[in-house]
């Protein structure tokens, strides 16, 4: 019995937020107006997020196998977890007031943010298919209705119609790659499929069994999932209109939260199947992965870089520039030694750091009553002339499409120089030459924006709604953005913890 | 040296302007009241930078060969590369030309930045610290980031308060620069992976194979050939300063071009002898068609701040000549033109800037007979003019004879070349003066013109006054040239006789064996 | 002849990866509506526990079959929450039709 | 003894200094004040070059002065220094005595002019930077001097800069002056390459080692020493308005008459002939570049003369005449005549300046009117000008007992004691022009004074001499052009080894000059005679023509029109200057800027940008918003990356694919416990079982 | 053992063609119903594999109510026959050569299945012989993944709740009187009395 009661313990903040779930809905029962509730339910999410969080804080931090080797609590799952939540917390500071705005209210929000993030607790947590499949699910159900959930425009439920198919047809796609790897390998276990993976050298006599070549594109398909979520390249179609679709905090939830979610799982996966050595062996039916994912990453870093060149809708061109800085992600992840990894965390981390800021600025524009547009600016054009009327804001703004463009001496540039100069490390010139030009040409349009803000005058006067919860995240994005050149030591001590456990295996 | 030892005055003197900055910016911005103190604030956070670098100067030794006032720290944790600083005797005097121009251009935009003032003088402190730190920085990443860190104060000052095609003239400056020193950062990255380190005192003791070089060099030569504008990439430069404010052309003429230069002495020309000596040909001759095409595009240019855009062009095909002749002369002239340069063309922006001021265009045709009305102007405008063209006794003939006396050595042809440019550099200078200044007054509209008050008087001075100074006395900067120089030149010496002759005649000319 | 009745695992493996193709086709080839792209995905989840049983049968353990089991109520979650969405879009727009769902492009 | 050099060579530079900062820039002080000041100060000056003259001169010591180094680079040293020997004592005496004279000429003839402050700020900086080149004794501070008396001359020229055509000539003078100065500059350069320093001792001590350096190329070797010289003979050109450039010299009469007189008689222009003479010891080993000095000599003096005889402008006329005496020192230079060249620099200095200044006084009397058939019987009305014009002309002519005599005399007997093609040339061509010289001379004479009034009541009304002040200058001039001559004779071709020692080598002129004296009976009278006669000629067919039959000037004029034209018009120089140079220019700026510019480098550039937002375009369109392809594009992703992924793994060739193939279908894996492990295809594994 | 062959080409057979007929037909209640069909040959073939519950479970759910739901959405939505608003013909090509190509080589990779010797302990169950599928599933299944079992309940609560919030429509505003608002009303704010000039109106 003792080990139930020791992985229920390990299990407590999934058990928590499953709990508070229950509660929530317990509570929509009794309410009257519909509106007022969501206020006070708001207000309670906070100290929500913030009680799970210390929860996950506490946790025990030598690696455990509980739930006979279901999950996994680790000290990585605990960083990746503690990410997750500030990231959780962050947008949903901001957006507390941009949601009203889009007339997305209703208590059941609550409900599936909360859903959405014990599917990533439990996905970040899993040591086996199975469970990462559950997880996942749970993650993609909350995910499929908060994105339809503004149900009265057209636009909403195509995008989330769009997200659910292609959303399916990749946990199809998913599903199908776990079935072959069981076939193949007799078990899901993360470990059972490393060691038969990862260690198994090939007689060469014969070529390679076939079960293995099961397991290889088994692998395969589960990988083109992940991919799928981190909307890389030829499975990106649906980042762009879904984020166009869906109301602007909710897109920002799924730009951010999902992406780290799988990045940690595609990490942990790769630490597991790639160690310094097998990467490129070339007897291992796992070195055909690296290279196909940097094709991959390539390929979106273009596509995302010219798809968000002549963008003129904000959230389409957030979903364009998504896409070209998870291809540089990937690409660090792709080259699949230490300093690629390395270079990959950090920028997923400036990315993060970037983003939200970013997001929250933006989620503070609104039009002005009059105007024919309402809700949260939408088009880039219209953020003409701001620093005229908001130079605070708009200030904020012209920082952060700096760091986005790499230029130094903000974060945006480290990030680069990491990626840049691990790609050099293994030897790929060439292409950091290629990613040094897609990001000047990045550059164009992100300068593009402070030229708005700053050259052009104002067509439109927005208005700015900063409730006090605003603050926090822009603040901290802005802080993280300017003083990592002068004090890199959080984000870096974060990032390597995250490796050190990672490859300590 | 001594009681400054532990001091870190470097650190103090590039990051002062930024506090500076930090502290314009709180400044509440009510408008009317407070627009003088802010503008006083910043002049006086200027001038306190301009006399640190005083003191700098005067705690500099010349006699000593190694960097001076070494600062070194560390910085990113993972990567060997650290926060060192350090000047010697050409950075002394960039860094001396940056901290005496920003507090004039300050002076400058008194009356010509109407809006959003202050904001300019964020921009333009902000500014400043990058090219001071571009400058005393002995880490090539560090170098990097002052370098490029230059461009957005410089792209907002352009966008934001400049003429009519500002947004496009901004546009084109922003991506010029930054598509070449993209490839420069390659470069620098790829030079860390293979020695392990950026600080560059080691870098140019490590014996790269010349493979390699060449294409380190090319890298590098991308990044300056653009910065300072070489003959086919200088199309950005004309543009960009039609559409700048006054100042923001004083600047980028008077400072910005010269970070190409200083980036070709002190990375180009010591890391990659090999790459340097094979491309010194090509880059000679490009210089040399630099400064006949500018020269002639100048000729037919009816916009004033054009015409002098083209003629900072061809000086600056002078600067490059200089460089790439591996002589103690044509150095020292290079380093010295550049100098020059940045006082003459920043004063004839503010030249420009005044004419502009009074008669609101830029048209030579406009103007006419401005002498009657302003001839102390005319005075200062005809000796800025005068030292444009190169005459001796101001400080564009000391750069230019030093760069002919080096060519000379190397090829006798590029030196007619050259001298062609001179030639030509008299003939639109002199046009231009004739339009502006002399003449009958027709245009009756010139009647309410007032002479110069007297800041824009004391700034005028300044710029003859240091003109003339370095014309007549240039050995006060050559005495601190000479030990960097000779430290660059180690390598270049012992190639003396193996000169790759250009256009060189077939002619036995002996060298007597002087002493380099 | 008795050869081709000794049914081996390849064959419901070759079962379930063509259901998996006609799934996936469904949904790619589907100019209608989009109920028959829920149903293709019904098709691909059907084929998917094919392969898992298959393998849970010939490697004699139950992983397969518990996975076939938690498939089937995600299934049945997905479908619901599908249709619930297809309805919000059905009340909107009226239509149902793959061809009116373009607004979003670009 | 270096105070007085001191004094004489910064005193002018004080004295303009004080005019300018407090006469024009903060005018304080009164015009009047400045005109004493700046004349006090040049007077001082020319005292005490006086003095040197006396102290150097007559007792052949030589004064060095180091004054600061300009430039320190270890290889490179120029040290500016004050070196004053006998050539640049001479030279310091005309300049500074001429100098005071027009400042002393300009009080009264500037009287009414506003910018009088600024005129005298701009004579003393002249007169300044003219001494400055004069005492030079390396190249690059000579260079100095050089550019300071172009600027000046060009600040000169330009002083009414209301006159466009001030303006024009002005910008025309310097950017000539800089033309030549480029040859200059690469002289510069040549002998830096080759000796290492631009101290003129130094550069002479290696006159061997310049000789045999050579420059082979282009066919023959040429040697660096007459690449050198050849490039100073261009430089001196350029400066003394030799046949190539001498277009500016007539424009640059825009400028006030003073001007006119100090720069374009007595010292700009003779500023070539000092260079060449300063290094003459250079020429001598360089033989091509001499003859070059005498063809282009010759040639300006047989030119100077012929248009000066066409033109209406009394100013240009002398400006013409100053060319081609000009023409006689080159001459005279070239053919080592240096002693003769130099005198007849003193005495062209001392009548060419009374020229100048007469013709000044007679504008003055004529209310500005410089045209000369618009004048005409001033005679009786200014005769004391006209007395001095008198004296002027007879010295310029070479007429017996006046200074032009005895120096021109002196060069013609050179020229003809020389030997070789060059020296006869020389000669006729000296002798043709003094034919011209005495004709034009007379025409002025005869067109101002004599005749009838030309000019319209109210001018003739008007008439008046000059104030006193204007004509005690030219009063002392005169004395310098009658007596000039005889002392200088003496002074400076007697005993000339004795006074020009230390300056330049005479012993070549000896040898000439004494050959002459036992010329058989024929040769002398050309040599002694005939010249004097060719002046008498001279001005008695000017006096015929207009004088006596006014008509015959008309007549053959119209019968030589197109001589008449070109003549007139200077051989079509100018014209020429802006075929060849100006219109080519200018294209070439266009194009380049037009196609150069505008379309080649942008063209290009806004090329790459309209690809990238094509390229952007088509990425957008990829994304059709029709979930079908979203759907299709997986699955493409999908299946390249298994069949890649295949092909990967098994390494294997399609063949081999093929084959596995045909062996699954011929035995399918049945699956029980024992061979649960073993992978079905094996191969021997199928054979036996077929077996 | 020649029936369980022929009872599996029936059932393998009958599915892919009613998978392939529901994806074809042209009337959506025609496509369910194919649908239930291939679920029912689905479940055949699990019985085959010997997992008997799943068949059953399979029947009971998809059949019975995912099958069921979508004939009740189609009937709520009444999706007209096939029309096309715009035929494209080159559409109907690459997409199905893509398709025979990926079909190949799934066959090509799933024939020649063989198993790789299996390092990992597997938890070798008992052969079928001695538990029936049913025992078995049910004792790892709250032993081995309880946690699982719960979660998979939340994924059903979701899918519940998000159905429920996606369909319900706000009831529309309906005038209610409020008796306390009507009796409190004042005079002054119903009257009001103007000054209206002659001819000229309010």
């Amino acid at each position: 019995m003792g080990t139930i009661l020791r992985d229920l313990l390990c299990f407590i903040p999934e058990l928590t937020l499953g709990g508070l779930i229950l509660i929530f809905l317990g509570g929509a029962v009794f309410l009257k107006k519909e509106t007022q509730g969501s206020v006070l339910f708001g207000k309670v999410m906070f100290g929500v997020l913030g009680m799970v969080g210390i929860l996950v804080l506490l946790q025990n931090l030598e690696p455990l196998y509980i739930f006979n080797r279901l999950f996994i609590s680790d000290t990585y799952t605990i960083f990746v977890k503690v990410l997750v939540l500030s990231i959780t917390i962050c947008i949903y500071s901001f957006s507390f007031s941009s949601l009203k705005s889009e007339k997305v209210i209703g208590v059941e929000l609550y409900v599936f943010i909360l859903m959405a993030l014990l599917g990533m607790f439990m996905v970040i947590g899993s040591n086996d298919f199975l469970s990462f499949y559950l997880g996942m699910e749970l993650q993609n159900i909350a995910f499929y209705v908060l994105v339809s959930f503004k149900k009265d425009s057209l636009k909403n439920n195509e995008a989330a119609i769009k997200y659910f198919i292609l959303g399916v047809v990749a946990s199809g796609i998913f599903l199908f790659g776990a079935s072959l790897l069981y076939g193949a390998v007799g078990s899901l276990n993360f470990q059972d499929i490393g060691n038969v993976l990862g260690a198994s050298t090939l007689e060469s006599s014969s070529g390679i069994p076939y079960a293995l070549f099961g397991a290889g594109v088994g692998l395969l398909f589960i990988m083109v999932s992940f991919l799928f979520k981190v909307s890389i390249v030829p499975f990106h179609m649906w980042a762009p209109d879904v984020y166009e679709g869906s109301p602007l905090p909710i897109v920002a939830f799924l730009a951010f939260a999902p992406k780290v979610v799988i990045l940690s799982v595609i990490l942990r996966l790769w630490a597991l199947l790639f160690s310094e050595t097998t990467v490129f062996v070339a007897s291992s039916v796992l070195k055909v992965f690296p290279p196909m994912i940097m094709g991959a990453s390539l390929l979106s870093i273009i596509v995302g870089t010219f798809g968000a060149f002549g963008q003129s809708n904000i959230k389409r061109f957030l979903a364009y520039t998504g896409i070209s800085h998870m291809g540089f992600v990937v690409l660090g992840i792709s080259l699949g030694n230490y300093s690629g990894m390395h270079a990959a965390l950090v920028y997923l981390l400036s990315y993060i750091i970037m983003g939200i800021g970013f997001f929250a600025s933006l989620g503070a524009l609104r039009y002005p009553p009059g105007f024919s547009r309402i809700g949260i600016v939408k088009d880039l054009s219209d953020l003409k002339g701001l620093s005229k009327t908001h130079p605070g804001m708009s200030f904020s703004l012209a920082i952060l499409m700096i760091s986005f463009a790499g230029l130094p001496p903000l974060i945006g540039f480290f990030s680069k120089l990491y990626l840049l100069l691990s790609l050099i490390e293994t030897g790929f010139v060439g292409i950091a030459i290629l990613g040094g030009l897609s990001s000047v040409v990045a550059a164009v349009y992100y300068l593009r924006i402070v030229k708005d803000l700053y050259f052009e005058d104002a067509e439109v006067s927005l208005e700015v709604v900063t409730p006090l919860s605003f603050f926090i995240p822009l603040f901290l994005s802005l802080g993280g953005t300017v003083f990592f050149c002068i004090y890199a030591e959080p984000v870096l001590l974060y990032v390597s913890i995250l490796m050190k456990m990672l490859l300590g295996r | 040296m001594d009681i400054f030892d532990g001091f870190p005055l470097l650190s103090l003197l590039i990051f002062l302007p930024f506090f500076g900055a930090v502290f314009v910016f709180l400044i509440p911005q009510t408008p009317g009241k407070t627009e003088k103190n802010i503008k006083n604030t910043a002049l006086f956070i200027a001038g306190c930078t301009f006399m640190f670098s005083l003191l700098i100067w005067g705690q500099f030794d010349p006699s000593l060969g190694s960097y001076q006032f070494v600062e070194n720290k560390e910085w990113l944790p993972g990567l060997n590369i650290r926060y060192s600083l350090g000047i010697d005797g050409i950075s002394l005097f960039f860094v001396l030309l940056t901290t005496s121009l920003i507090p004039l251009c300050i002076l400058g935009s008194w009356e010509s930045i109407k809006h959003q003032q202050k904001e300019f003088l964020i921009f333009l402190l902000v500014l400043e610290t990058f090219i001071l730190g571009a400058f005393c920085v002995l880490d090539l990443l560090l170098f990097y980031i002052f370098f490029e860190g230059t461009l957005i104060p410089m792209f907002l000052i352009i966008g934001i308060w400049g003429g009519e095609r500002r947004i496009y003239a901004a546009f084109k400056f922003f991506f010029y620069t930054l598509t070449g020193s993209i490839f420069m950062f390659i470069a620098i990255l790829f030079l860390y992976f293979k020695t392990g380190t950026t600080s560059i005192p080691d870098l140019a003791l490590y014996p790269f194979e010349s493979s390699l070089q060449v294409w380190l060099w090319l890298a590098f030569f991308a990044s300056f050939a653009i910065k300072l504008p070489m003959f086919p990439f200088h199309t950005w430069l004309p543009e960009a300063h039609v559409e700048a404010p006054t100042v923001g052309s004083m600047i980028l003429a008077g400072i910005l071009l010269k970070m190409g230069g200083y980036g070709f002495l002190r990375i180009s020309l010591p890391f990659f002898p090999e790459a340097s000596y094979r491309f010194a040909p090509y880059v000679c001759g490009l210089s040399i068609i630099g400064i006949v095409y500018a020269s002639l595009v100048a000729l037919v240019q009816r916009d004033i701040k054009k015409l002098i855009a083209y003629s900072s062009i061809a000086h600056m095909g002078f600067v490059t000549l200089g460089i790439f002749t591996f002589q103690r002369e044509g150095l020292n002239g290079s380093i010295l033109q550049m100098l020059s340069h940045g006082v003459l063309s920043s004063g004839l922006f503010l030249c420009v800037g005044i004419l502009y001021e009074r008669v609101h265009s830029r048209d030579i045709e406009a103007y006419g007979g401005i002498v009657s009305f302003m001839p102390l102007f005319s005075v200062f405008f005809m000796s800025l003019i005068l030292g444009a063209i190169g005459l001796p006794g101001t400080a564009g003939f000391v750069g230019e004879f030093l760069v002919i006396l080096g060519t000379f050595q190397v090829s006798p042809l590029m030196v007619v070349g050259a001298g062609f440019g001179i030639i030509l550099s008299a003939v639109y200078m002199l046009g231009l003066y004739r339009k502006v200044v002399f003449g009958p007054v027709e245009k009756i509209r010139f009647q309410k013109l007032k002479d110069l008050s007297m800041r824009e008087g004391s700034l005028l001075f300044f710029f003859v006054g240091c003109m003339f100074w370095m014309g007549l006395y240039p050995n006060s900067f050559i005495g601190a040239l000479h030990q960097p120089i000779s430290k660059i030149l180690e390598y270049y010496g012992r190639q003396q006789d193996a000169l790759v002759p250009i256009f060189k005649m077939k002619n036995s000319i002996v060298f007597n064996e002087r002493e380099l | 002849m008795n050869q081709l009745l000794t049914i081996g695992l390849s064959h419901y493996l070759c079962v379930g990866g063509l259901l998996f193709i006609i799934g996936i086709m469904g949904i790619c080839l589907n100019r209608t509506n989009v109920i028959l792209m829920l149903m293709a995905v019904e098709v691909i989840l059907l084929a998917v526990s094919l392969n898992f049983i298959a393998f849970s049968a010939f490697l004699f353990d139950l992983m397969g079959q518990v996975f076939v089991f938690f498939v089937l109520t995600v299934g049945a979650a997905e479908t619901a929450i599908g249709l619930a969405i297809l309805v919000a879009f059905f009340r909107n727009q009226g239509t149902v039709s793959v061809q009116d769902m373009e607004k979003l492009k670009g | 003894m270096t105070f007085y050099a001191v004094m004489a060579t910064f005193s002018p530079l004080l004295g303009g200094c004080i005019a300018g900062l407090f006469g024009c820039l903060w005018p304080i002080m009164s015009m009047r004040l400045c005109q004493i000041i700046t004349t006090g100060f040049v007077f001082l000056s020319a005292l005490c070059a006086f003095f040197l003259f006396k102290k150097v001169g007559l007792d052949h010591t030589v004064i060095v002065l180091p004054l600061f180094s300009w430039i320190d680079m270890g290889s490179l040293q120029v040290v500016f220094s004050l070196s004053i020997d006998t050539l640049a004592v001479v030279m310091m005496g005309i300049v500074t005595f001429i100098s005071a004279l027009v400042h002393l000429y300009s009080i009264g003839y500037m009287a009414r002019d506003p910018g009088i402050s600024r005129f005298m700020t701009y004579l003393s900086l002249f007169t300044f930077f003219m001494l400055f080149l004069v005492v030079s004794s390396n190249l690059v501070q000579l260079f100095l001097g050089w550019e300071g008396v172009g600027l000046l001359s060009y600040l000169l020229i330009g002083f009414w800069y209301a006159k466009p055509e001030a303006n024009l000539a002005a910008q025309k003078a310097f950017i000539m002056n800089r033309v030549a100065d480029l040859a200059f500059i690469v002289a510069l350069g040549l002998i830096y390459a080759v000796v290492g320093s631009f101290e003129l001792p130094v550069i002479i001590d290696n006159f061997s080692l310049l000789k045999s350096t050579v420059f082979s190329g282009f066919g023959g070797s040429v040697s660096v020493l007459e690449v050198f010289c050849l490039l100073l003979c261009i430089a001196a050109m350029g400066k003394s308005a030799q046949i190539g450039f001498h277009t500016w010299l007539a424009d640059a009469m825009e400028g006030p008459t003073p001007v006119s007189a100090l720069i374009h008689a007595a010292t700009m222009v003779t500023a070539g002939v000092f260079l060449i003479l300063r290094c003459s010891a250079l020429f001598e080993g360089a033989p091509f570049a001499r003859s070059v000095l005498i063809l282009i000599g010759a040639l300006t003096a047989f030119f100077g003369s012929m248009v000066a005889m066409t033109q209406n402008d009394i100013k240009r006329v002398i400006a013409y005449s100053t060319c081609s005496q000009v023409g006689y020192m080159f001459f005279s230079a070239g053919l080592l005549g240096y002693a003769g060249s130099m005198f007849h620099l003193c005495t062209h200095a001392f009548f060419k300046a009374l020229l100048f200044l007469g013709a000044g006084s007679v504008i003055h009397a004529f209310s500005n009117e410089q045209n000369l058939w618009k004048m005409g019987g001033a005679a009786k009305l200014i005769p004391v000008t006209y007395a001095l014009m008198w004296v002027g002309s007879l010295a310029l002519m070479g007429i017996p007992f006046f200074s032009g005599y005895y120096s021109k005399e002196t060069i013609l007997e050179i020229a003809w004691g020389s030997s070789g093609v060059l020296g006869s040339l020389a000669f006729w061509a000296g002798l043709l022009s003094v034919l011209f010289t005495a004709f034009y001379s007379g025409r002025l004479l005869f067109l101002v004074f004599h005749g009838k009034a030309r000019a319209d009541e109210r001018v003739m009304a008007h008439l008046h001499e000059s104030p006193p002040v204007m004509i005690v200058p030219l009063l002392i001039l005169s004395l310098g052009a009658i007596l000039g001559g005889y002392v200088g004779y003496g002074l400076f071709i007697e005993n000339k080894h004795l006074f020009w020692g230390n300056s330049f080598n005479t012993h070549f002129e000896e040898v000439i000059l004494s050959s002459l004296h036992f010329l058989n009976e024929k040769n002398a009278f050309i040599v002694h005679v005939f010249p004097q006669i060719m002046a008498l000629i001279g001005l008695f067919l000017a006096f015929v023509f207009y004088i006596w039959k006014t008509t015959i000037p008309g007549k053959l004029k119209k019968q030589f029109y197109e001589l008449y034209l070109f003549i007139y018009n200077k051989w079509f120089f100018d014209e020429l200057y802006e075929v060849f140079f100006v219109k080519p220019l200018w294209s070439c700026g266009n194009f380049f800027w037009k196609q150069g510019d505008r379309h080649g480098i942008d063209g290009g550039l806004n090329g790459v940008a309209k690809a990238i937002y094509w390229f952007s375009e088509s990425v957008k369109k990829l994304q059709t918003g029709f979930i079908p392809h979203y759907t299709f594009v997986m699955v493409i992703g999908l299946m390249m990356a298994s069949t890649w992924g295949l092909l990967q793994f098994s390494n294997l060739s399609f063949k081999d694919v093929f084959e596995s193939s045909k062996a699954y279908f011929q035995g399918s894996c049945v699956l029980d416990k024992q061979d649960a492990v073993k992978p079905c295809f094996q191969k021997e594994d199928i054979d036996d079982r077929n077996r | 053992m020649v029936i369980f062959g022929m009872m599996f080409y029936l059932f393998a057979g009958l599915t892919l063609l009613s998978a392939f007929l529901t994806l074809i037909a042209r009337a959506p209640v025609h496509s369910a119903l194919w649908l239930i069909f291939m679920f029912l040959n689905g479940a055949g073939l699990f019985v085959l594999l010997g997992s008997e519950l799943l068949a059953m479970i399979f029947v009971i759910v998809y059949v019975g109510a995912v099958a069921v739901l979508f004939l009740f959405v189609v009937m709520m939505i009444k999706p007209q026959r096939e029309v096309l608003k715009k035929e494209i013909k080159w559409y109907k090509r690459i997409p199905v050569l893509i398709g025979i190509f990926f079909g190949s080589e799934m066959v090509f990779i799933l024939g020649g299945w063989s198993f790789v010797p299996v390092a990992s302990t597997l938890d070798q169950l008992p052969s079928r012989v001695q538990i029936s599928n049913t025992t078995a599933i049910g004792n790892i299944l709250y032993t081995h993944y309880a946690v699982l079992f719960e979660i998979a309940g939340f994924i059903l609560l979701g899918a519940m709740v998000g159905a429920i919030v996606l369909t319900k429509r706000a009831p529309k505003e309906r005038y209610r009187q409020k008796m306390s608002d009507q009796v409190l009303e004042k005079k002054k704010n119903r009257i009001k009395i103007c000054h209206v000039d002659i001819r000229k109106g309010v």
